[in-house]
């Protein structure tokens, strides 16, 4: 098989660290054709390409990472019945590592994967069904966007919520940024088209248990937590919440416009559930709604696809000891301030009286190596929103301490200057310690704040009687649990890593899984509507065929040298490898191609078809022949 | 039960009582006490502006000392000091040879196995003092005070004080000042500054209804006595320990006038 | 080389801020020590001037500050700091890369207990030594520093602020910046601790004060030693064995620089 | 001859930690040759002992326990390495030589780190970059 190389000098990311010529000599120089093109995954690169290209030949790129653009070649060179393909990412793995080894690990890296092309036999393209549902996790509002959408276009979305109602985060919000407007307008409207879709099946207090299956068809176990209070008869009257005995209540119906509007019993604070005789509730229940028996109830589904929504939870700032958080009264987060405003409760300082002072401290957490080393972009304006509610609502003399103020649209600006107006005080500084005892024996009674004005001014201590503290973006507890289910990379702070950032922002490195809001890292409410209605529209592309081309045929046995001992059966993480009259059978539908079962044979009567354990070996022996 | 300690030069002025309560309280729990022998001073904050080479043999030396042992260290900027030259002579092999040349004048010689240096407070959480608590005894509440060097850069248990207090009596009261600075050495720039240090923390004391002040450190007690406005009972934990303990307060440097 | 300001600016900076003193009254000074010799330099127009050190001017107003509070010249001279005369270059900080990551947050400065007697706060000086050690302002921070370790407990980029600042008061100064708060108690510590191996605290405090700051209320320092057989009177430390080996071992300890 | 080291990179977390390492043009040492693999579990051992004989390291990266993208591929190629470790060390093996590191497409400075410590302590840093 002749075997022709294209080198992509991406725009002199690659041509500039590593020496393409000399690469181009030394592969010629043995035979190979060399092609090499500045922008390969340009039109003009791909016509170039394409047009190179003969029936039967081989074709090895020297590129980006394969997970970039390797779908594009890949695809070309199909097109063109290629033989053989095969991409090294010469830009990530050889030009960007260093410039001095740069040229060594080029050549190794082309020199390999010539070699392993030899051996290359390409796997078998199937088309396969697809189920038509969709499986949103997480009903926030990225989680909300995405399956209104998709059921709009006629899928049957199943969504899941842990929470017993639906809206996460943004139906604790009291108004936006950077227009105050009533976040409740924006959020309400959505959950009532919830209700009202009817493709749209909703899933309140559930979680996943097991996912099983391949793209297009998984087969998925939820199981649902018992909620006491039959959604059948219950109509929401709110009786039920009047007449609990506990403190605080053990029948809720939190959110201001709760969907679905069924109250919750929460069994760890009910009386009923420790064995003492009330039933208040089930009494004054007109209805005959309340269950105490109700028991988990296991759902399965068979769906195509999977939107991850699992959103985010703000830093838990109880791990900052000098910032007081729990155990100073006065001392609260941006998030008890929104919820308090969204219920229309009283806010007291630290000495229980209506605060006059305010301390508004951005970047609680943030930027910081013992806590969180990034920044979470958004919270800049949640602060400075809440700083302009407090200097309204209670004339209260707000300060805002901050590092740099990182405000996104144009209109934060306009929402800036309008702060300024009101006399909202700024100091760039960040704050060493909120503490109860005062620097002056006048200030008792008020919160201590220790921070320098780096800008100048230079005084460093403030007495204030409410401190609001503004949190960056953690993921949402259970994300881990729901990537190891999924098996999705996480970053190294757990959010979902895309399978490409600018590019494929929602879609993940597995086929049929895309991810929406916050759960791949700090967003708006805009950009998680925005990211969540991207991830139906991939849902939907990708759903609304009724089937979808994989590979498959990856392995290959060989009867005479099988020993029978059917260890790669039970290897087989998908269960895709069975026994039939003594012969192995490969279910292709579930085989994926990963090489457990090749690499588990102790006689070697397996072989991964595209790259056998011989293209790995000869690889490696002209990897180290060169030097 | 016998306890290799290093009692810094403090023990014999400064901190006398201390020092004092110390041999009580060792006496009152049958520890054998035993300084360390021919031990030197380890050159208290002035290695600070001294090449760095003088401090680190003020330290190794009372380290070749008291080599492979555990070594009980009372005074919390001696154990500051001790503490970080053994991480430079772990850290640093330049440093360590140099040093034990140095050492060498002295015919002493710097083991590979460097002492391990415990603090007083560590020590005795050791002991259970419920057990040996004086029928007699009512607690009053104390806060407590751990200052800087048992804090940081090398911590310590930062609940020592509260857990060997409570266990003798003691309703300890939690203050949120415990590792912040008195102002250590600054008395000899005759700085106001340390003045508003000290009120700070006798007035959280003094805000959370405490009776007295439990330290560890010799400094901080001197500062806090010194520059204490409105004066307010400060102790060492020790003595606070062997009242609660029954032992005599003339025994534990406590004048008889209070 | 920075030459620093002519003696005609410094006069004249010193009037704006409403301090009047005449150029005589000014070379008194540096005659009695009080502030530093100026450096020659041959000018364009061929006459020559004296340059002092840009810190002249603040010891100056510290001078004449203490001069309004009724004090003698003789005590003023022992109140200022002292510089060290030291030959030896400014050298680098091994950890120069860790100070790159500051991020100007002020948290060392707004923690720092004793941060009133401080000229500047410890991030303002990393951010000039960035610039480069030329550009250092002159400023009392390094000998201010108590070493309670809060700003490096708290940096948020994990700065070794007291390393930094350790490293400023010992070698990493220009000889013109280096000086030493408190030479005289610096020197009763380590002449007593020389003689005993032992520092002699009691001693040492006392020499200090007769010698440096008078009787005041620190005197009641000395008021009581109590102790089980009633209050007692000072009597010198115990001593180590062999103190001339020990002698011995810590002048060769003093060589690395 | 250059020392060499061959790192076996998992192609669903270190290869991408790899090219997250990429992004911020790193300096690694010149022998160091990334190879791209499934997953470590469908790393066959007559592989690694191929690569041992001619490399002077070898550093197999796979998801920590509970990533794996093929569910339990990482534990495989745990079991499957620590036997080979005790044959080669009843053989007298230097074990020093052979490395295997569990780490998430994110830390990519962590990749970095572990091959300059790599070097290091098999005391080919001065020769190698």
């Amino acid at each position: 098989m002749k075997v022709k190389v294209f080198f992509c000098e991406c725009g002199g990311n690659i041509s500039e660290n590593l020496d393409l010529k000399a690469l181009k000599k030394e592969l010629t120089s043995s035979g190979t054709e060399v092609f090499q093109h500045p922008f390969l995954c340009s039109p003009e690169g791909q016509a170039f390409f394409e047009a190179r290209i003969l029936p039967g030949e081989g074709v090895l790129v020297g590129a980006c990472s394969p997970h970039l653009h390797g779908s594009i070649f890949k695809e070309l060179a199909e097109k063109r019945r290629a033989q053989a393909f095969h991409l090294v990412a010469l830009r990530e793995e050889a030009a960007w590592l260093g410039k001095k080894g740069a040229y060594r690990r080029a050549i190794g890296l082309l020199k390999g994967a010539l070699m392993a092309l030899s051996y290359y036999r390409a796997p078998v393209l199937k088309k396969f069904p697809v189920t038509e549902g969709l499986l949103v996790v997480g009903g926030g509002i990225a989680g909300l966007s995405a399956a209104l959408k998709a059921a709009e276009k006629g899928l049957p979305v199943y969504l899941v919520e842990r929470e017993p109602f639906f809206g996460g985060k943004a139906v604790f919000l009291d108004r936006l940024y950077p227009r105050l407007e009533c976040a409740s307008c924006l959020v309400s409207p959505r959950l009532s088209a919830l209700i009202q879709q009817e493709n749209l099946h909703l899933f309140p207090l559930t979680h996943i248990l097991e996912v099983k299956g391949r793209p297009g068809a998984y087969e998925v176990t939820l199981e649902e937590k018992p909620r006491y209070v039959d959604s059948e008869r219950c109509h929401g009257c709110g009786d039920c919440l009047r007449v609990c005995p506990v403190n605080p209540p053990a029948i809720t119906m939190d959110p201001p416009h709760p969907v679905p509007r069924i109250p919750i019993i929460h069994a760890a604070r009910c009386l009923h559930f420790r064995g003492e005789s009330c039933s208040r509730c089930k009494e004054v229940c007109a209805r005959k709604a309340i269950r105490f028996e109700e028991t988990p109830r296991l759902h399965r589904l068979r769906v195509g696809g999977i939107i991850v929504a699992t959103g985010f939870r703000p830093y838990p700032v109880e791990k900052i000891p000098y910032y007081g958080y729990k155990r100073l009264p006065g001392v609260i987060t941006l998030w008890d301030l929104e919820r308090m405003f969204t219920r229309q409760e009283n806010i007291y300082g630290f000495n229980g009286e209506s605060p006059r002072r305010v301390a508004v401290i951005h970047c609680v957490g943030s930027r910081d190596r013992r806590h969180l080393p990034y920044c979470s972009e958004i919270c800049c304006g949640l602060a400075l929103k809440a700083g302009i509610l407090l200097r309204e609502r209670f004339s209260a003399e707000v300060y805002h301490f901050y590092l740099d103020l990182r405000l996104k649209t144009p209109e934060g600006e306009g929402l800036l200057r309008r702060a300024k107006e009101k006399g909202v005080r700024f100091i760039r500084g960040q704050v060493a310690e909120i503490s109860e005892v005062p620097l002056n024996p006048e200030d008792e009674g008020r919160l201590t704040l220790l921070a320098e004005d780096t800008l100048g001014a230079g005084q460093r201590a403030w007495a204030v009687d409410l401190v609001i503290l503004v949190p960056g973006f953690v993921p949402e507890t259970g994300s881990e649990e729901v990537a190891s289910l999924l098996r999705l990379c996480t970053d190294q702070f757990g959010f979902f890593s895309p399978r490409e950032e600018k590019t494929a922002p929602v879609e993940t490195l597995r086929k049929g899984i895309w991810i929406a809001g916050a759960a791949s890292g700090p967003k708006d409410l805009s950009e998680s509507v925005l990211s969540g209605e991207a991830a139906a529209l991939e849902a939907l592309l990708f759903l609304k065929n009724t089937s979808f081309r994989t590979e498959t045929d990856w392995i290959e046995w060989e009867e005479q040298r099988c020993g029978r001992c059917w260890l790669c059966v039970e290897v087989c993480p998908f269960k895709a490898l069975h026994i039939d009259l003594d012969r192995l059978k490969v279910e292709e539908t579930l085989c994926c191609g990963c090489g457990l079962c090749a690499s588990a044979c102790p006689s070697g009567a397996l072989r991964m078809k595209p790259f056998p354990r011989e293209a790995q070996l000869q690889s490696l022996e002209v990897l180290f022949g060169e030097t | 039960m016998k306890v290799l300690y290093y009692p810094g030069c403090s023990s014999e002025h400064l901190a006398r009582d201390f020092y004092l309560s110390i041999e009580a309280l060792a006496s009152f729990l049958a520890l054998e006490l035993e300084p360390l022998p021919d031990w030197n001073c380890c050159g208290a904050r002035e290695i600070e502006e001294a090449p760095e080479g003088v401090g680190l043999f003020l330290a190794s030396r009372n380290l070749a000392l008291a080599s492979g042992k555990e070594l009980l260290v009372t005074c919390s900027l001696c154990f500051h000091n001790l503490k970080r030259a053994q991480n430079i002579l772990r850290e640093n092999p330049i440093w360590r040879s140099r040093m034990a040349e140095v050492l060498k004048d002295e015919g002493l010689e710097l083991s590979p196995d460097l002492p391990r240096i415990l603090s007083l407070t560590e020590f005795l959480t050791r002991i259970d003092f419920s057990r040996f608590r004086s029928p007699h005894f009512r607690g009053f509440p104390v806060a407590v005070y751990y200052g800087c060097f048992l804090s940081r850069p090398y911590p310590t248990d930062l609940q020592a004080l509260e857990k060997v207090l409570s266990a003798a009596g003691y309703p300890v009261i939690p203050t949120t000042l415990k590792t912040h600075c008195c102002g250590g050495h600054l008395p000899r720039t005759d700085s106001p500054v340390i003045k508003n240090l000290c009120r700070r923390l006798l007035f959280e004391a003094r805000q959370k209804n405490a009776s007295g002040l439990a330290v560890a450190c010799p400094v901080c007690k001197l500062n806090l006595e010194i520059y204490g406005d409105p004066p307010f009972p400060v102790r060492y934990f020790t003595q606070y320990l062997g009242l609660a303990l029954g032992i005599s307060p003339s025994w534990l440097g406590i004048p008889e006038e209070e | 080389m920075e030459f620093g300001l002519p003696l005609e600016d410094i006069l004249q900076k010193l009037a704006e801020e409403g301090y009047r003193i005449s150029r005589r009254t000014f070379l008194y000074y540096v005659q009695l020590g009080l502030l530093p010799k100026g450096k020659r330099k041959g000018q364009k127009s061929g006459g020559v001037k004296f340059y002092y050190p840009t810190w002249t001017l603040e010891r100056l107003k510290t001078i004449l500050r203490l001069k309004k509070q009724g004090l003698t010249l003789k005590e003023i001279k022992k109140r200022l700091p002292r510089e060290i005369p030291s030959p030896l270059p400014p050298k680098t900080f091994p950890q120069t890369a860790r100070l790159k990551d500051c991020n100007v947050c002020g948290i060392c400065g707004a923690i720092c207990p004793v941060h009133e007697e401080m000229d500047l706060s410890p991030w303002r000086l990393i951010q000039a030594w960035l610039e480069g050690p030329d550009s250092l302002p002159s400023a009392n921070t390094p000998w201010v520093c108590v070493g309670c370790y809060l700003c490096e407990e708290r940096c948020p980029r994990e700065i070794p602020v007291v390393d930094f600042l350790r490293f400023l008061r010992r070698e990493g100064l220009p000889p013109g910046k280096r000086w030493r708060k408190h030479p005289e108690w610096s020197r009763i510590f380590w002449s007593l601790l020389e003689e005993r191996g032992r520092s002699f605290d009691f001693g040492a405090v006392h020499a200090y004060h007769i010698r440096i700051i008078g009787s005041g209320e620190n005197q009641r320092l000395f008021l009581r030693l109590p102790g089980p057989e009633g209050e007692k009177e000072v009597s010198a430390p115990s001593k180590i064995k062999n103190l001339s080996a020990f002698r011995r071992a810590l002048e060769h300890a003093r060589e690395w620089p | 001859m250059k020392p060499r080291i061959i790192g076996f990179l998992c192609e669903w977390c270190a290869a991408r930690a790899l090219e997250n390492l990429a992004f911020c043009r790193p300096e690694l040492p010149v022998g160091f040759q990334p190879f791209r693999i499934n997953c470590t579990g469908s790393l066959e051992l007559e592989v690694v002992i191929k690569a041992l004989t001619e490399a002077d390291g070898v550093l197999i990266a796979g998801c920590p326990p509970g990533e794996c993208h093929f569910r339990e591929g990482n534990l495989r190629a745990e079991l499957r390495l620590r036997a080979l470790k005790r044959v080669l060390t009843a053989l007298g093996e230097d074990l020093q030589r052979l490395r295997i590191i569990w780490l998430s497409s994110g830390e990519g400075e962590r990749l970095g780190e572990e091959i300059h410590k790599f070097y290091r302590e098999l005391g080919l840093e001065d020769r190698g970059s």
